[in-house]
């Protein structure tokens, strides 16, 4: 049965690419509480620029294309990290006003990047064997996919390390719930928020240059076209929970995926009132445990 | 004024003031708490004790200087005041109740644990619950883990607010004693309601009202004299009042 | 200041000064009043008269979405939902049927009524930020099916309005000062009704149970009932605006489903001071005068001679707007309605503490 | 005429007041791109019409130019505005929506009002006050079956995204080709899927003899990739619109595997007045796109309609009812009846020159061949 | 005790994860009597409570209001019934004025509270009540202050003038003295004793053991979970299990 085959390696494919750019808006809002509306333009910043220095580059090379992504991971951590500093910070205990400035931040930066390199998607191309197929079962699958499926499984075990083996899980959480009791234990606590939102805006970064590779283009919306997903799959997933993310991204992507198909294009419409069911079933979501 | 002391004072607190939401809690404080022993802030409710301890930690905005060993905190963020050795259990016990008893202590813990052994015996109810959630402990387990957070470390001087509020009379006995034994090594600037603790482990006292010192004296004094006691904080500690309100765990 | 002294003192002068600016704004269609750079033309003038009007019905949105944001504290992102029902549902009786407009307008009433309780009752089994997510969810679907069922909603390419059954004098460029006074009493309708909920007692118990929900229920109060009725009157109030809106645009497009479209009336209760109804009514003014008239300032000649670095980010309406609104989140805590509150306590000397209104004690 | 207001100055005795124009259009905005190309061919038009005079009959006409950004909304509040001021000719647009906005504000208002690049088969005979400068989908669709030759018991699939747009391509296609004896099968793919691999599938396994493909937007680039990686062009001929020159790219690999309908190209028709257009487009810095000649004889109706009608719009619209005129793309006709407009469009295909590709002619088809059917 | 109690509890249990936080716990207050409940930190009473007053849900056993088994009604439905509680972290609506949180308690107490049409007015019934609560438990002089930001004492206060201002005719409160300053515990004591007398069921947590055994007819003593004794509070003190769980060595 190639077709199901398909739909369900594209699925996780698809679900990949929810996860690198979930990942990150999970993190920062499981953590600080801070549902980050301008993480979709992290990672089409990441997108741009990557693109910027794979164009300058001899287009094609694996050399290139990984180096792009480096690139796209050092601009998302690079501008999340100021934004913390410039805008995040400032509201502290200001969870609503945290949120309205990422929602200006995102408008803003739109427009500049519209203005900046204009309104039509760029197209793109990468290493030659991205855009080939690889036969699994007679499905034929493109090989992008799998990069995308790597990529997302290095993400998740990259930061479900980083917070079982660093103390700044337990800061951060700490923090977000009383702030001021942290530093009364003698611990910076402002130095662990900025650095998790740099790890959030790289993952935003890795995710955008591979999302550019997925879509073959960049543009100013490719950034907020992913993003209502990331929220759907961060809630589905459970507040702050990246493995529930990641089960999240699959399970999205996998049932819009047959949804299309089979259902006359009602994947969207499937994922929304899967949302709806698991908010109203369990409102902390599949692996959430903290309710809201 | 302040207690006859041979060394300098470890703490000074002068012309402190405190202001939230435009509004003065604590209006131009001194005292000063020496190398050693227990120094009380005795007053009403809602006359500024506590916000005089947050103003000392930098928790909330203030004016005048703060000395602590002979160097100035006054501008310091809270965590480099906590990193000099002050040590904070705050009033409304502030545990952080998304995390586990050892995570809590975890977080807490500075370069090591010097007193993990103190805790374990002091509260051996937090050790049996080390893994359940700081926010379904009961008040009194809470109000335990708010002071083991603090006892862990080494700390040059504690800021002790109210540590006996909510707990049973025998915790009571015994938190009063490690208090006791801390102070032998730790001076502890204390908040608490609880006059005969404060018999027992004050030697200084810092009555606050309307923000202001009102008085600043020897504990002893202080609370052997009824009238002023009466004047100061409303309670008679002699006397047969209907409510015995002082002699709660002395019998 | 408690919300009982309030209503007998302190709070008369607004009261006079409000009914003192809608006389103002009443009279705007007969004066010849210009605001060069702000407004297009006279006061008199069609295109003016539209463009405040426009504002005008934004500006009751937003009121309409402070009872839910800034007095229950729900935070929602569907609220689009309830105005679209409004338009599209006003749009598709006046096509399909031969109701006359106020009929008309009383059976979408009464759909969004329903709509609202129902859908209501669901997603306040949910708080916080799953509500808003929730809410997120149905108006996401409300959207989809704008746009899929295009045999009833004309899709992609908008409901026009359907003038047959239609008061003439309702109807093209000559009347439209007639539309501006009809989205003048409106705002002035709704404002009333806002400020009498939030000061009725189930105003207090919502205001209470975004305070501290179980606290509610201990007193033996129901925060689901009084939630519920916040949420009705609110998506009701958002329906009678995509009325007028209907009426004043002569049509529809599904652009008004859209969570962003949400998300502009989020930013327009942020821009004018979360809690206040003044500032909801001025955010939602500046914003759309704004919005409408950025773009004419971004053509302009002034920009297109600065650099690059100058006239890329000017010349984006957007991005001003965006700026704008971080600007103000960030240095203006309190939105207009803050900056206005501290601007007369420096006037009148320092207000004591205590005397801080309801709203902006958050 | 029916002057809108009262405050209308009419016809004065003293010398000849300019004519206002208010074109209402996209300068920023998703499709900022489209209203640049409708805006260049405007001037260039109105420069030819008016032999570079920019006046008719010595009357000046006063062009201003208003930025919908793409909103509804704010194109309303434009056209009102402007209407308010006594503008009774209204051109441009580039999105349908904004443009059955703006023919419900011209009924209403009685004023004369041409879209521009707006495909939308509605806008086609929606009111008397409404003429269109451009193509419309039916005629796009028209072209595609000219590739097939005769239609009858072929297989057609019509591989769109669920929008307005394709349902509109599939529609048209159904009434052309589906008229003609072809059995024709739709494909809709949701407008918001990003993963196209297995309707590349779906396509295979139809197993037709020609695959339209109606699509618009950023997701094309994946589209076609996933129909190459699949092995759909080696299976079936594609046929599909050639967009502007931004989209040229989007084919890539499949590029020469694909045969283009088109409305135009630079260079597309060849005749006499589209070097005139491209003269002047090459004088104001603009390249000749799509959507060039929608504005250059928007230009021309509008000098037209004042020419023939004066200050008068029903004077206007009987002007340009019925009027046959030489436009860019070749011989041109509005038609009197809906005020579709019937033009010449073109077969084109894509080949490399200097490591981009460019279009190249096929075939002009005529006009009658892809003429819609009159409305009502 | 009485022939027919107002609040009973029988063979309650509350299981969470595998614990037993309350276990086979039957206890009874009679009307208008009143029964302290004392024991260790985590034994238990404020548990006890939370099932009493419908926030937590038994696992076992039933709790009776005046006969009716309440065990599956709201915590709304049992306070209309008239059960009302404090907490023992104060619970109040922080953003709010003092005289606001009690005139709200107020109009629960006086009707159509979920009125749309009603409006609140200065001098009416509720607003006076609420008025003369504050007065009550002396905090009148600070109706206008928001409640978050009152001290922790006056905030325990604020929490009682809330209790009464329901006219609950059951009263549970939670460590009514925790924090309050010594000198006005008579006056508190004082407001509890008068409600009692009118006729009121009182139940009360507290650690202040004069300010139990000047008040109560009954005491409760909770260990783990269970009632290790329940009887006068004279014969309870006199229980040597009781002062080796509880009590611990007396100074
Ligand atoms: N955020 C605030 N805004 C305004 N006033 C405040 C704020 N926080 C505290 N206050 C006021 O400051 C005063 C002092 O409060 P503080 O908590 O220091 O008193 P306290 O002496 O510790 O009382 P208690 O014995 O009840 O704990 C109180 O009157 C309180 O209402
Ligand atoms: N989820 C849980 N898992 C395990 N134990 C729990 C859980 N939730 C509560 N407990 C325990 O249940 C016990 C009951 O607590 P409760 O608050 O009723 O005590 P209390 O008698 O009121 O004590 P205090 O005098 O300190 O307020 C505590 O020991 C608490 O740690
Ligand atoms: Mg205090
Ligand atoms: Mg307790």
């Amino acid at each position: 049965m190639s077709t199901v085959l398909l739909l369900l390696i594209t699925g996780l494919g698809l679900g990949a690419l929810y996860f690198l750019v979930a990942s990150g808006l999970s993190l920062i809002y499981g953590l600080m509480g801070v549902l980050n509306f301008a993480h979709g333009s992290f990672l089409t910043l990441g997108a741009f620029l990557g693109w910027e220095f794979a164009r300058r580059m001899d287009d094609g090379s694996w050399g290139t294309f990984l180096l792009s992504i480096l690139v796209g991971a050092i601009v998302g951590a690079t501008v999340a990290a100021l934004t913390e500093l410039l805008l995040i910070r400032p509201l502290y205990l200001r969870h609503i006003e945290q949120v309205l400035v990422t929602v200006g931040l995102s408008l803003a930066t739109v427009a500049l990047f519209e203005g900046i390199w204009g309104v039509d998607p760029i197209f793109i191309v990468g290493p030659e064997w991205l855009a080939q197929t690889t036969d699994i079962g007679g499905a034929l699958i493109p090989n992008d996919r799998f990069i995308l499926i790597a990529a997302a499984l290095l993400v998740l075990l990259a930061l479900v390390l980083f917070l079982k083996f660093t103390r700044y899980g337990l800061i951060i959480r700490a923090g977000v719930e009383n702030r001021a009791m942290v530093t009364a234990l003698g611990i910076d606590v402002r130095k662990a928020f900025t650095l998790v939102f740099a790890i959030g805006g790289a993952a935003a970064g890795i995710g955008g240059v591979l999302a550019s590779h997925y879509f073959g283009y960049v543009s100013p919306l490719i950034g907020g076209s992913l993003l209502i997903f990331a929220f759907i799959v961060t809630v589905i997933g459970g507040l702050g929970s990246l493995t529930g993310a990641a089960i999240a991204s699959v399970v999205v992507a996998v049932l819009q995926q047959f949804a299309n198909f089979y259902l006359g294009g009602t994947g969207d419409f499937m994922v929304v009132v899967l949302l709806a069911v698991v908010l109203l079933v369990r409102p902390t979501g599949l692996l959430g445990s903290k309710a809201s | 004024m302040s207690a006859p002391s041979s060394t300098a004072p470890l703490l000074r607190v002068s012309g402190l003031s405190a202001l939230i939401d435009g509004q003065q809690v604590v209006e131009s404080v001194d005292f000063e708490v020496p190398a050693t022993g227990v120094t009380a802030v005795l007053g009403r409710n809602g006359v500024g004790k506590t916000s005089t301890l947050r103003a000392i930690m930098g928790l909330i905005t203030r004016s005048g200087t703060v000395e602590f060993e002979g160097e100035r905190i006054d501008g310091l963020p809270t965590y480099r005041i906590v990193q000099r050795g002050v040590g904070y259990v705050p009033e409304d016990r502030e545990v952080f109740s998304q995390l586990t008893v050892a995570e809590n202590l975890r977080l807490a813990t500075r370069g090591g644990a010097p007193h993990r052994d103190l805790v374990d015996e002091l509260f051996p109810d937090l050790v049996q619950r080390s893994a359940q959630r700081a926010g379904s402990l009961s008040g009194g387990q809470q109000q335990m883990l708010s002071l083991a957070r603090t006892l862990l470390n080494d700390n040059r001087i504690l800021l002790v607010d109210e540590p006996t509020k909510g707990l049973a009379p025998m915790i009571v006995q015994d938190v009063a004693a490690a208090l006791e034994r801390a102070a032998a090594t730790t001076p502890i600037l204390l908040v608490e309601q609880n006059l005969p603790i404060v018999r027992r482990l004050a030697d200084t006292v810092v009555v606050i009202e309307g923000g202001r010192v009102v008085h600043t004296g020897d504990a002893g004094d202080l609370l052997d004299d009824d009238e002023r006691t009466q004047r100061l904080l409303g309670v008679h500690t002699t006397g047969d009042d209907d409510a015995r309100t002082d002699t709660e765990v002395e019998r | 200041m408690t919300l009982i002294d309030r209503i007998r003192t302190a709070r008369a002068t607004p009261w006079v000064i409000g009914g003192a600016l809608i006389l103002v704004f009443a009279l705007l269609p007969v004066l010849n009043l210009s605001l060069p750079g702000v407004l297009p033309g006279a006061t008199y003038t069609p295109g003016t008269l539209q463009l405040l009007a426009f504002a005008m019905v934004f500006a009751t949105l937003a009121l309409s979405y402070h009872l839910l944001f800034g007095v229950a504290g729900l935070l929602s992102f569907g609220h689009a939902l309830y105005f679209a029902v409004g338009a599209y549902g006003l749009g598709i009786v006046l096509r399909d049927t031969q109701l006359a407009l106020v009929p008309a307008m009383g059976v979408v009433l009464l759909g969004a009524v329903v709509l609202a309780a129902a859908l209501g009752a669901l997603s306040l089994r949910v708080t916080g930020i799953a509500f808003a997510m929730v809410t997120l969810a149905f108006a996401q679907a409300g959207s989809v099916l704008v746009r899929r069922n295009a045999a009833i909603t004309n899709g992609e390419e908008g409901l026009p309005l359907e003038v047959a059954n239609i008061p003439s004098e309702l109807v093209g460029v000559i009347n439209t000062r007639n539309l501006y006074w009809i989205a003048l009493g409106m705002l002035v309708v709704v404002f009333l009704i806002v400020t009498w909920f939030e000061r009725s007692r189930a105003g207090h118990v919502v205001v209470a149970a975004r305070e501290n929900d179980l606290r509610v229920r201990v007193l033996g109060m129901t925060p689901f009932s009084v939630r519920l009725i916040t949420v009705v009157l609110a998506g009701t109030l958002a329906a009678l605006v995509g009325m007028v809106y209907l009426l004043l645009q002569s049509g529809v497009t599904p652009a008004v489903t859209t969570p962003d479209f949400t998300l502009t009336l989020l930013v327009i209760v942020v821009l004018g001071g979360v809690g206040s109804r003044w500032g909801a009514v001025v955010g939602g003014l500046i914003y759309t005068l704004l919005d409408q008239r950025l773009t004419a300032l971004s053509r302009s000649e002034a920009i297109a001679d600065l650099p690059d670095v100058l006239r890329i980010p000017l010349s984006e309406p957007l991005f001003i707007l965006g700026t704008l609104f971080i600007l103000v989140v960030v240095l203006l805590p309190g939105g207009l309605a803050g900056l206005a509150r501290r601007a007369t306590a420096r006037l009148a000397r320092r207000r004591p503490e205590s005397e801080r209104p309801l709203e902006e004690a958050r | 005429g029916c002057a809108p207001t009262a405050s209308d100055p009419g016809t004065d005795g003293e010398a000849q007041p300019a004519v206002p124009v208010a074109v209402i259009t996209s300068e920023t905005g998703p499709l900022a791109a489209y209203g640049e190309a409708y805006l260049a061919g405007f001037d260039a038009g109105l420069d030819y019409a008016t032999d570079g005079t920019g006046a008719v009959d010595g009357r000046e006409i006063d062009v201003t130019v208003y930025d919908d950004a793409g909103d509804t909304d704010t194109a309303v509040n434009l056209a009102r505005d402007v209407i308010g001021q006594g503008v009774q000719i209204v051109a441009g647009t580039v999105s349908s929506g904004i443009a059955l906005s703006l023919a419900e504000q011209a009924e209403q208002n009685q004023i004369l009002y041409i879209a521009g690049p707006s495909a939308a088969d509605a806008v086609t005979g929606i009111n008397d006050y409404t003429f269109r400068s451009g193509r419309q989908t039916y005629q796009d669709v028209a072209t595609a079956g000219t590739f097939i030759g005769d239609p009858a018991g072929q297989k057609v699939v019509v591989f769109a995204q669920d929008t307005a747009f394709g349902q509109g391509n599939l529609a048209g296609v159904d009434a052309v080709l589906g008229g003609a004896g072809a059995e024709v099968e739709g494909i809709l793919v949701p407008e918001d899927a990003t993963e196209f691999t297995p309707f590349a599938q779906q396509i295979l396994s139809a197993d037709a003899d020609l695959v339209f493909v109606a699509w618009a937007g950023a997701t094309s680039a994946a589209m076609w990739q996933a129909l190459d990686q699949q092995g759909v062009f080696d299976a079936i001929p594609v046929v599909t619109g050639l967009g502007d020159v931004a989209t040229y790219g989007a084919y890539a690999e499949a590029s020469d595997q694909i045969s283009f309908l088109n409305h135009y190209f630079g260079g597309a028709a060849g005749t006499e007045v589209e070097a005139a257009m491209i003269e002047r487009l090459d004088a104001a810095g603009a390249t000749p796109d799509l959507f060039s000649p929608d504005g250059f004889v928007a230009a021309q109706m509008v000098v037209q309609a004042i020419r023939e009608g004066g200050d008068d719009v029903d004077g206007m619209i009987a002007a340009l009812e019925g009027w046959t005129f030489e436009g860019p793309k070749g011989t041109t006709t509005i038609r009197a009846e809906d005020h579709a407009v019937l033009q010449p469009m073109f077969q084109a295909r894509l080949v490399e020159q200097d490591g981009t590709w460019v279009p190249e002619l096929i075939e002009i088809i005529e006009a009658d061949t892809v003429a819609p059917p009159v409305v009502g | 005790m009485t022939d027919q109690p107002v609040l009973a509890v029988e063979h309650l249990e509350l299981q969470i994860g595998g614990a037993r936080i309350i276990d086979d716990v039957t206890l009874s207050v009679g009307s208008g009597e009143m029964l302290g409940v004392i024991g260790p930190n985590g034994a238990g009473k404020t548990t006890l409570f939370n099932l009493m007053s419908g926030i937590m849900t038994p696992t076992g056993g039933r709790v009776l209001l005046r006969g009716d088994d309440v065990t599956r009604l709201t915590v709304q439905r049992r306070a209309r019934a008239g059960l009302g509680r404090t907490f023992q972290t104060s619970s109040l609506f922080t953003g709010l004025s003092a005289l606001e949180n009690v005139r709200l308690s107020a109009q629960v107490s006086i009707g159509h509270e979920l009125s749309v049409l009603a409006r609140p007015r200065r001098g009416d019934a509720a607003t006076s009540a609420a008025e003369e609560r504050l007065e009550e438990v002396g905090l009148a002089h600070h109706a206008q202050t928001m409640a978050g930001v009152l001290s922790h004492g006056d905030k325990r206060k604020l929490e009682i003038a809330m209790l009464l201002a329901t006219e609950p005719s059951v009263i549970l409160l939670d460590e009514p003295m925790a924090g309050v300053a010594s000198g006005d515990v008579p006056e508190l004591v004082e407001v509890i004793r008068r409600v009692h007398r009118s006729g009121r069921t009182v139940l009360m947590v507290e650690h202040h053991m004069d300010v139990v055994l000047g008040l109560v007819d009954t005491v409760a003593v909770m260990h783990h979970g269970q009632v290790l004794a329940w009887d006068t509070p004279q014969a309870v003190m006199a229980d040597p299990t009781v002062q080796s769980a509880y009590l611990g060595e007396s100074l």
